[in-house]
């Protein structure tokens, strides 16, 4: 892998991405900043690990969007690729992802008390991960719990917990309002976990990382990400009426919960930290589901570290 | 010469011989009444296929009015009426419902087609037969959900996967409903054929897709609805719009209402395209006499 | 028509019809028939193809939900039907099929005797399509006959028989009739047939009985006697063929 | 009195009659040679059905031997074999296998009975099909995807929701080929039972049943493969092991070969339960002649 | 065997058959038959139930296929079969089935001309089962004429026919031979019938022709003519039937 040669400065014509990121597609649409773009670009509406990577392995998809999990799985089953561009939350303890939903009467209220408990469980996805370190973090090991494999999608998760099918799982987005509202008063509550859940990535396979024309459009990409980031966090308002109620389908008041939920993402152009979160994370999942710990370095294109917050500073 | 059999014991655990009469006194109106028993179903009902289904709507609609069923679980018939009305209003609705549709009768046309010619070839020739039954019934013990991975591979994340996977969906029930009834048809009509020196075209047109178009018809009555639920699966990948994704996108947000929408929808689809076949059955089978009528 | 048939007594008597009407879409097939049977008679029925002999047949069977039609009609519950079809199922056995319904091996054993009377033995356990066409027929007359029903309604059942067969299946039926003496309705084409048989021939014609014929004649019939040939040559002339030197082209 | 029609405009598009001769000399072998064309697919080909399957393995053979197909894309038949392997000797394979058995066989014989039982029921009776048929339809028109959150809610996320979703799956293909093949008996035969004054009891298992069978049959041709691939839906709740569940987690590792170790289980289970129909199908409807044979 | 059977020439003759032996699993139909049928000549085919005449009309049309047996055949290509039962396609209207895989106007013109000939004109649109049992064997009589086959093999075609009908029909089909002399094998039960039609009759049994029977007598042939009852005689006792009176009981 040729991760060490330097990026083209300017991208070849007749460069082509096909690029899986809808939501940073919208946001350059709307902010107009799409029209920067030098390159030809095919937008393709697909999100999530186990998708991005199928369609990585089809060579349908040049880049996706995704959290932290699914390039370490990829690595670990014969599909090369790397990070290349990563934001975090403002604040990140106070602003999670996920929340641990808690069946009603289940009577727990911490980490701690996940002990013997039925923790619904995804492999191979952030929420899956999630439990894993939240058992670690409470110094709890699998077999201290029940870890019930359930898929996250949709409202599984919370119609698990309301039928009581499981006591603890993790809940994102609009479900972790929508479940206290609707099962609060038959005692159903929350659990905050206090680790990181955070990460935002781009990440590419390594055969279009080896591309010289293909890299010089991911980081002109990158740049273009990272103000449409900027430009979310500087504009809410437009933000939820163009994205989460015009595109979306959802109410005002979901897309303000959505938007405040998530607070400000802030493009980071120091990786030190982040890979040192990752290395955790993937020492521990090779301990707990059985593969072979790895070097953090083979996950991130290093050229890249500097791109967003570059292109940032730039722009302002 | 003959020894006639006694049969006496049989006779006596039947009913004793007795007379019936009946009158009908109306003159050129359709006999009902009769002496004899009637085994099969009888005449249709009005309607009759409505009823099922308006009896689910009404436990439905009792069920939420009188709070039976829990709003969380299942949401009362008004919000989802609701919802529709405002999908309508935003002109979500229609859309999806357009790009789905394109989509599916796409697939569903494709299919039909290769499907029959797979059948067709497959049920005149045992080498047609050796080449082609096979793979079909290995695209069929393939969960579709597990085959997408593939179907990506050779066919990319485009509109050209999309209906490809729709058409290699429908292909199944009709060639193996066509194949199945071809190979039903009896051997008496086939003698005749071949004693007629008929093309094979002829018999092809005459006697084989005629005789088959009973199972054909079955066969359609499982792609037209398996072309509609396909979308639930092809419309999660790549997709920006369509009833799937719509139901999809609701799912991520918890919009219960808006996912009982598109399920209603489905479920009106399927209905009336299943509707729409059987009617097509009794028209174009209308030389049949069999326990239906 | 004969005015005895109108006469009878309703407990002597196996078939009461009156004003029988019967239509295909426009097309009137029996018009206003009036006809009783008695018990134990032995009819004949005569007429040209598509003069509605079975469509006769089968309203006296209560088996035309479907068509318009209107009339009076009793018959007893225990009849039996020889169609013009054998009308065997073909997924069952030939015993099977003459034993359809029946219970336990008194049936069985029933069935198995009637099979050996039309010829049968030892082809109870073939296919209905393994059979000839007048081996099915038969095994269609074994399965009437094993029922012993107070009225018989044959279509034709004679029809796809070899000369030596069908008399001895005629030799059979007289002696069912002697015993058992049911009420029949025979639909035939050959007149012979028709005279050697039967009580009383009928021939339907344009929606009507256009003959009701009392035949007197000692048993066994004798083809040559001449009054036999009156008959023959009364009802030909009925049916449209003009003889003398009966079948001359 | 007949004026003979002439079609000789007919005739002269027709082949000119000539003599065919043809000499069988062995004695008491099948007569195969035969002066008539045959408009059927002729004798079968001894393992025919195996060919089609046979030559796909031989590509994906040669097309990794050969490099055409990229391993990352299409792992190598070794690769799967090995990963076989591996999986049998870790003992996953074959407990996976053993609890989904048990899932789907169950769920087969329950839907089996349930189905034949509602066919017959709303084949024979107006009312029966009024209540009946609807819902089946209904339940047909919904993505089994779709239906989850709902089964999970009724029936939990244990055992029994596994069964009852595999068996609710089972049902719709017997229902309704039952339930139309019962609908095609000719109605010749009912009115044969109706004079035989058949029971309610003979009439069904004397003509319904038997006549509806090789309608029966090609339902339980999609039944038996529908028992297998409804797993990879149900086993993605709350399952530790199962087909199914080794599918589900390795697609979210993209474990590609195991994914194929899953797919090849699927094939062989979906050919092996189909070829199993089709030989009882030749056996119970030993008495059909038809384009087949 | 009449000798004249076994010695015409290649060129006159429709049929030749040598040796011909059909089975079903053991039992033995057809024995090491032998037959020849001149061009134009009219056979008819007499035998019990069961003896096996549809099972030689199926071998010379080339239709048995999964049938055991062997011998040498040879028959014209363009020949034309009058099955025993009318086997119309039920999924095809009348005029369909009788100008089924013939092209174009020409056709529907012919085959709308022989269903008028079979008396069934204005029933063109009729599906098969809107027929009566009479009616569907002249439709598939109809069938087989309109394409003027060289040989005729016809399995009881007017098993179903009344008197007249069956005249009609006998009518008929002299026509068409005297037009087109297609050599005729034709199956029947009616002796009568094969007397007054035939130039030559065989008789089957027990798997052997045990009756080749020129027939010399002038037509229009006279039931009444003594050389008649002769021949019907005989052949009645090759049957089995024994008479004078002819069917007495
Ligand atoms: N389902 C039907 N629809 C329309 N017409 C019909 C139907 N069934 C019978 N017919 C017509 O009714 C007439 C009487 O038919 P039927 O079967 O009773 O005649 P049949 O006397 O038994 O004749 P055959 O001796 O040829 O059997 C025929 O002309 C026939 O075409
Ligand atoms: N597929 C078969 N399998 C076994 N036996 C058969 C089969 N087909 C016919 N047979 C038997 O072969 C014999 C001859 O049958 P065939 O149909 O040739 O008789 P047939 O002379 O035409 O009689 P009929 O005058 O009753 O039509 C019969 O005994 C019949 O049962
Ligand atoms: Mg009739
Ligand atoms: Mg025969």
């Amino acid at each position: 892998a040729q991760t060490n040669a330097p990026l083209l400065p300017k991208v070849p014509p007749g460069t082509v991405l096909t690029i899986g990121d809808p939501v940073t597609q919208k946001a350059l649409e709307v902010s107009g900043l799409i029209k920067e773009l030098s390159f030809e670009v095919k937008w393709a509406n697909i999100s999530g690990g186990p998708q991005t990577s199928e369609a990585f392995r089809a060579k349908a998809l040049d880049v996706g969007s995704v959290a932290e999990i699914p390039s370490i799985f990829a690595n670990w089953n014969n599909l090369p690729v790397r990070n290349i561009a990563y934001r975090e939350r403002r604040d990140p303890i106070a602003n999670p992802i996920y929340r641990f939903g808690v069946a009603p009467g289940a009577g727990i209220k911490t980490l701690a008390d996940f002990r013997g408990k039925r923790i619904a469980f995804s492999p191979g996805q952030a929420q899956g991960a999630l439990v894993l370190r939240a058992l670690h973090a409470a110094g709890l090991k699998k077999s201290d719990v029940t870890l019930v494999e359930l898929p996250s999608t949709g409202d599984v998760y919370p119609k698990a917990l309301a039928s009581k099918q499981v006591d603890v799982a993790p809940l994102g987005g609009v479900y972790i309002r929508r479940y206290i509202a609707q099962y609060g008063g038959d005692g159903a509550t929350l659990v905050e976990h206090g680790l990181r859940d955070d990460p935002g990535h781009l990440y590419a396979p390594q055969w279009v990382l080896d591309d010289p024309a293909k890299a010089a459009a991911l980081a002109e990409y990158v740049g273009l990400w990272a103000r449409a980031t900027e430009w979310v966090n500087k504009n809410p308002e437009i933000w939820i009426k163009e994205y989460y109620v015009g595109q979306q389908g959802l109410s005002q008041d979901d897309g303000e919960y959505l938007v405040k939920l998530t607070g400000e993402q802030v493009v980071s152009g120091d990786w030190s930290e982040v890979k040192k979160r990752h290395q955790e994370t993937i020492n521990l999942l090779a301990a707990e589901l059985g593969y072979k710990p790895f070097d953090v370095e083979k996950i991130f294109d290093n050229r890249f570290e500097k791109t967003a917050s570059a292109a940032l500073a730039k722009s302002q | 010469m003959a020894t006639i059999w006694d049969a006496d014991e049989v006779k006596s655990s039947r009913p004793s011989s007795r007379e019936s009469a009946h009158t009908v006194p109306a003159v050129a109106r359709p006999r009902t009444s009769r002496s004899r028993r009637r085994l099969g179903p009888g005449p249709a009902i009005p309607f009759g296929l409505q009823i099922g289904p308006a009896l689910l709507v009404l436990l439905w609609v009792a069920g939420s009015a009188l709070g039976w069923i829990d709003p969380r679980i299942l949401s009362a018939p008004w919000t989802v009426v609701e919802a529709f009305g405002r999908l309508i209003e935003q002109g979500r609705l229609q859309d999806n419902f357009v790009t789905s549709a394109t989509r599916a009768l796409l697939g569903l046309s494709i299919g039909l087609v290769i499907g029959t010619i797979l059948a067709v070839t497959a049920g005149l020739s045992r080498i047609g037969e050796a080449l082609i039954d096979g793979p079909v019934q290995i695209k069929r013990a393939i969960p579709t959900l597990a085959l997408i991975p593939l179907l990506i591979l050779w066919f990319g994340i485009g509109e050209g996967m999309k209906v490809t996977t729709i058409a290699l969906a429908v292909i199944i029930p009709i060639y193996i409903h066509t194949h199945n009834a071809l190979r039903g048809i009896d051997s008496r009509y086939v003698e005749l054929a071949e004693t007629l020196r008929m093309s094979q075209k002829d018999f092809i047109f005459q006697v084989v897709l005629p005789g088959a178009l009973p199972g054909f018809l079955l066969g359609l009555r499982f792609a037209v609805t398996l072309c509609w639920v396909s979308l639930v699966v092809v419309e999660q990948i790549n997709a920006t719009s369509g009833l799937g994704y719509m139901i999809d996108l609701a799912r991520n947000y918890g919009q219960t209402d808006v996912i009982l929408v598109g399920l209603v929808v489905y479920v009106m689809l399927g209905l009336v395209s299943d509707g729409l076949v059987r009617l097509l059955e009794r028209r174009v089978l209308s030389w049949r006499r069999t326990l239906a009528n | 028509m004969a005015p005895h048939s109108s006469q009878l007594k309703s407990a002597s008597r196996a078939v009461h019809v009156r004003n029988l009407m019967r239509r295909f879409a426009t097309k009137t097939i029996l018009d206003r028939v009036d006809l009783d049977i008695a018990e134990g008679e032995f009819v004949a029925l005569l007429g040209r193809s598509g003069s509605g002999k079975s469509t006769f047949l089968k309203a006296l069977a209560g088996l035309d939900h479907d068509v318009q039609g209107t009339g009076t009609l009793e018959t007893p519950e225990n009849l039996s039907v020889v169609f013009q079809d054998a009308r065997l199922l073909p997924w069952r056995t030939v015993i099977q099929n003459v034993t359809l319904g029946l219970p336990g091996p008194a049936g069985q054993e029933a069935g198995r005797k009637a099979l050996a009377e039309v010829g049968l033995e030892g082809r109870e356990a073939a296919w209905p399509n393994q059979l000839s066409g007048g081996e099915q027929q038969r095994v269609a007359l074994a399965r009437s006959l094993v029922r012993q029903p107070s009225l018989l309604l044959a279509d034709e059942p004679f029809g796809a028989l070899d000369a030596l067969t069908r008399l001895k299946m005629h030799d059979l039926l007289r002696e069912l009739c002697a015993r058992h003496r049911p009420a029949v309705l025979l639909v035939t084409h050959d007149v012979d047939e028709a005279i050697s048989l039967a009580d009383r021939i009928l021939v339907l014609d344009e929606g009507h009985l256009i003959e009701d014929l009392r035949i007197d004649l000692p048993t066994p019939r004798d083809h040559g006697d001449p009054r036999f040939a009156k008959i023959r040559t009364q009802l030909l002339s009925r049916l449209g063929v003009e003889t003398p030197g009966r079948r001359a082209a």
